[in-house]
């Protein structure tokens, strides 16, 4: 049932040390601020799932807050590679990191599965791919009319899943619009659930009939964040700051520039930065 | 229509080149899945010219979308703001590229071998990599599931490799008719759109074979960016160069999106 | 692709005799016009599908187009009995019909694998029920992670999807809106289909970003219907006949009286005539 | 608040009683399946009176619906026009009802057996019926999922039978551990709320035990309406009877009801 929060207070709730956590956003509403609070109180061990781990899953890398990471893509997307993510892979700094690594098309259906509570997904995958051979958590299935064999992953349910939405009512609804990827599925699928929001509403108004709603029985703590998706975007709100993407890349070359960075820009930071930072243009 | 010649050379640039070659491959008939990078300009540039009915989709969940400027992500707003619907990541992967709706997937990579796998995963062993890239995404399913599969990317020797240290996605397999004993029904790659020339697999061997050659490049510049011995077919043409519109439809699209990103 | 066309000759060339036919809606859109065409032209040896056959599969049946029905749910909701599909049933008349019964839960998740291009859809189901001693066509599959023993169905590729939308733009994309039960996943999971429209629009103009369309390259053939979903109804269009419904039991309950109202309000009736019938208030 | 009373008899019949005390069975915490008929009637009634918050969920797709009038399908548009929002068919059966997130399930049936388990499909043999019934629907599931199941239905002994000719939906099985053998893992039918009185399920046997009388009904009439030896609860409570509010909320709804469905 929904909780009306702060963000110290919903995460310092929620996620514990150890945890499984998916931050998801397809490039849309990605949960930078509520991340940035995971770091800010020290989170350790924890399993991070993500179909496309970004800066932010780079960040929490980089600070060490990660023991796993499983996922489908990887990179700064049209920029190049997340140096912090292959710091911990190629050289275990400052931790080493597993990863169980998937295609979109599993993960996918795995979040899928998981809001359906399905302990399994079965699909049509990774025909003469390798990732089988290193990933055992790729098997499959036998269809008991054709018998055809589908690929098979576990459905992900994780511990704690925690997304940015538009905009949440006094009731605690939640409305996403737009690319909404694999977030309500996340939500369905996890155990608690954190979800960041620009702004509380009196009420939706009118809307279309089939708009996507998380009701308020479905999820956890509601903080209000605006601009808490920066540098990423939100549908109507603002744009995705490609300019920062861009920048990232010379900021996490390097473990120093990185660390200085995150001292400033996260460790001596608050929510309320977000703000300010989502209303700049996106050139500067 | 001619391209413009400046000083007797012909005033594109190799990747121009490449951009123009790979978006003639798409026509308003199909339905595109688009990667990320050069597949994107590619196919943005195809619609803006001759192909205007072509639908274009990211895995990110835009069906139809007709973005003013290129996508730095697969999710860029503005796929979303100028797309006929957006559907959920599950539902795109399901119905939509499972569904077998796409006529044809159009991927890049960091590495390929002569029967057009990719690999985008790693360089060196995978439990330990020299370099780890970014993995997969939507590739796996892409290379299998769309009805033929255009390879765009540029040519040299570290990405057009002898052997790939992984295969992320299925190309040709190991050739002749292993893809299809591997289970896949689709055609797979077609055509591979680089830099310098565009290759088409030959129809028994399922090999590389160079099908065209851009102006400016010759085959010696061709065999050296290539890893492996590289095969030309029997008649090689010449690739018809940018037309004036073309290029200036493609330069414009990169000003646009220049200043929309605000930076690089 | 889709094709604008007139009813008459869509269901020329799209349904043949013996075809497996999904006409789906939810209570909501039920393709009423296209249904009674059906009639007309003489169609025999169907196999129906539907999760909720009502009056539209109810005359259909009674006047001997179907060979099988496959179902979850045969009444007049709220009403009744399918004194057609009882008939059949229960006597053979006007000829035998087969039953392949499921749950509401298997046929929905029937639609969905195969508008997902799967042979099979796995659920947690029928746990402690008997219809899977009744129907062959109820499986199962065991996780390959859990070992936990799930239900099975095949999924449903049907020959033609008709289904009832709102609006098609002149390129031919289709909208729904509302209650839309299971007719996207109807059209995508079949080879044919015909899409009756309460109207055809220049643009569907601003519209939230996850409308449910159906884009012009998955549709068959394309006709303007007003009023064509009536007795069932189109959401912002006109509402539900209940009366109607309530109506039907007497006339459906006798094989004369049935008869003689098809051969007024159906086999002499048009496509054009729908739109008088749904403008009519819901008490006429 | 006690009810009108006309000539020493309470002014409300069976059917109003069988709802209202079914109503009561919900509060504002649950999150509601609601099977047509007099289900849906109680459930409405619970939200406009005693449990504002409820959520009703119907399986047409609509989620947290506030019908001014009750719907004579479960896809009336006034459930979809009233909702918080409205989900296609699949999702509700995959991500709503199996996803677990149902507090109650609140059926009604043909026929139901000492165990609670009901039929909808046929009576007679099930290849050649000597009645067809519309069969189970979302029952089935809604049996199995929903962490716990109300049924309401009238009684008489062709309805609460001795042997039931088919197994729609689960309940307790053969009683005792029997559901959980069976690989149910939620409560299954926890009450059964009748025109006559209330039954809960024995802790030990599980078979259905008469909790409660409404006024007017007797023990014999009870039994005379009941297709087995029907056992009555040690302390067997009379029913509150339905408050003059509850009745004016009811009344109010079906005469609402029935100026909308302009019939019957």
């Amino acid at each position: 049932m929904a909780r009306f929060m702060t963000l110290a207070d919903a995460v310092a709730e929620t996620v514990r040390d150890g945890d499984t956590v998916a931050m998801e956003g397809f490039t849309h509403l990605i949960p930078y601020a509520a991340g940035h609070e995971v770091i800010r109180q020290g989170r350790r061990d924890l399993t991070l799932i993500r179909m496309t781990p970004d800066i932010l899953y780079d960040q929490m890398i980089g600070m060490g807050c990660a023991a796993k990471l499983k996922f489908s893509w990887g990179g700064n997307p049209g920029v190049g590679s997340l140096h912090r993510m292959r710091d911990a892979v190629e050289n275990a700094w400052p931790r080493p990191l597993d990863l169980e690594e998937h295609s979109h098309a599993a993960m996918a259906n795995a979040y899928e599965a998981g809001a359906a509570n399905l302990p399994f997904a079965a699909f049509r995958g990774y025909v003469g791919a390798d990732l089988p051979k290193v990933n055992p958590n790729i098997r499959s299935v036998t269809c008991p009319f054709t018998g055809e064999v589908l690929a098979a992953v576990p459905a992900i349910r994780p511990d704690v899943a925690i997304i940015h939405a538009l905009r949440a009512d006094r009731e605690g609804n939640v409305m996403l619009e737009g690319i909404v990827g694999v977030q309500k599925e996340a939500v369905l699928a996890a155990r608690r659930s954190i979800v960041t929001v620009e702004e509380i509403v009196d009420d939706f108004g009118p809307r279309n009939a089939n708009a996507v709603i998380l009701p308020s029985w479905t999820v956890g703590a509601i903080v209000a964040v605006p601009g808490g998706a920066f540098p990423s975007y939100a549908h109507g709100y603002y744009k995705r700051n490609n300019a920062f993407y861009i920048a990232w890349d010379p900021i996490a070359r390097e473990r120093d520039t990185f660390l200085a960075w995150m001292k400033t820009n996260v460790l001596e930071g608050r929510p309320e930065d977000f703000a300010a930072r989502a209303r700049r243009p996106a050139a500067a | 229509m001619t391209a413009p010649i400046r000083d007797g050379v012909p005033a594109f640039t190799p990747t121009e080149m490449m951009t123009v070659a790979a978006s003639r491959a798409l026509t308003s008939r199909d339905v595109c899945f688009v990667g990320i990078g050069a597949p994107s300009a590619a196919c943005n540039l195809a619609r803006l010219t001759h192909a205007p009915g072509v639908t274009l989709i990211y895995e990110s969940g835009t069906i139809g979308t007709r973005p003013d400027v290129l996508p730095l992500s697969i999710g860029d707003g503005e796929l979303c703001d100028t797309a006929l619907t957006t559907v959920s990541v599950p539902e795109m992967f399901r119905y939509w590229l499972q569904g077998g709706r796409i006529t044809v997937g159009f991927l890049g990579g960091a590495q390929i071998d002569r029967f057009a796998n990719l690999n985008t995963t790693v360089v060196g062993d995978y439990a330990k990599p020299k370099v780890r890239l970014p993995g997969g995404g939507g590739a796996p399913e892409i290379a299998t599931h769309c009805q033929e599969v255009f390879i765009t990317m540029a040519m040299g020797a570290r990405a057009f490799v002898d052997r790939l240290p992984f295969v992320t996605s299925l190309g040709h397999g190991t050739g002749g008719d292993d893809r299809r004993r591997r289970g896949a029904t689709t055609k797979g790659p077609t055509r591979v759109i680089t830099d310098l020339c565009v290759m088409t697999p030959d129809p028994e061997t399922k090999e590389l074979t160079v099908a065209s050659i851009h102006a400016g490049a010759t085959r010696d510049v061709i065999r050296d960016a290539c890893g492996w011995p590289v095969r030309f077919a029997d008649v090689v043409e010449e690739t018809p160069v940018p037309s004036a519109e073309e290029l200036a439809i493609l330069r414009d699209l990169h000003a646009r999106t220049k200043r929309a990103h605000g930076g690089a």
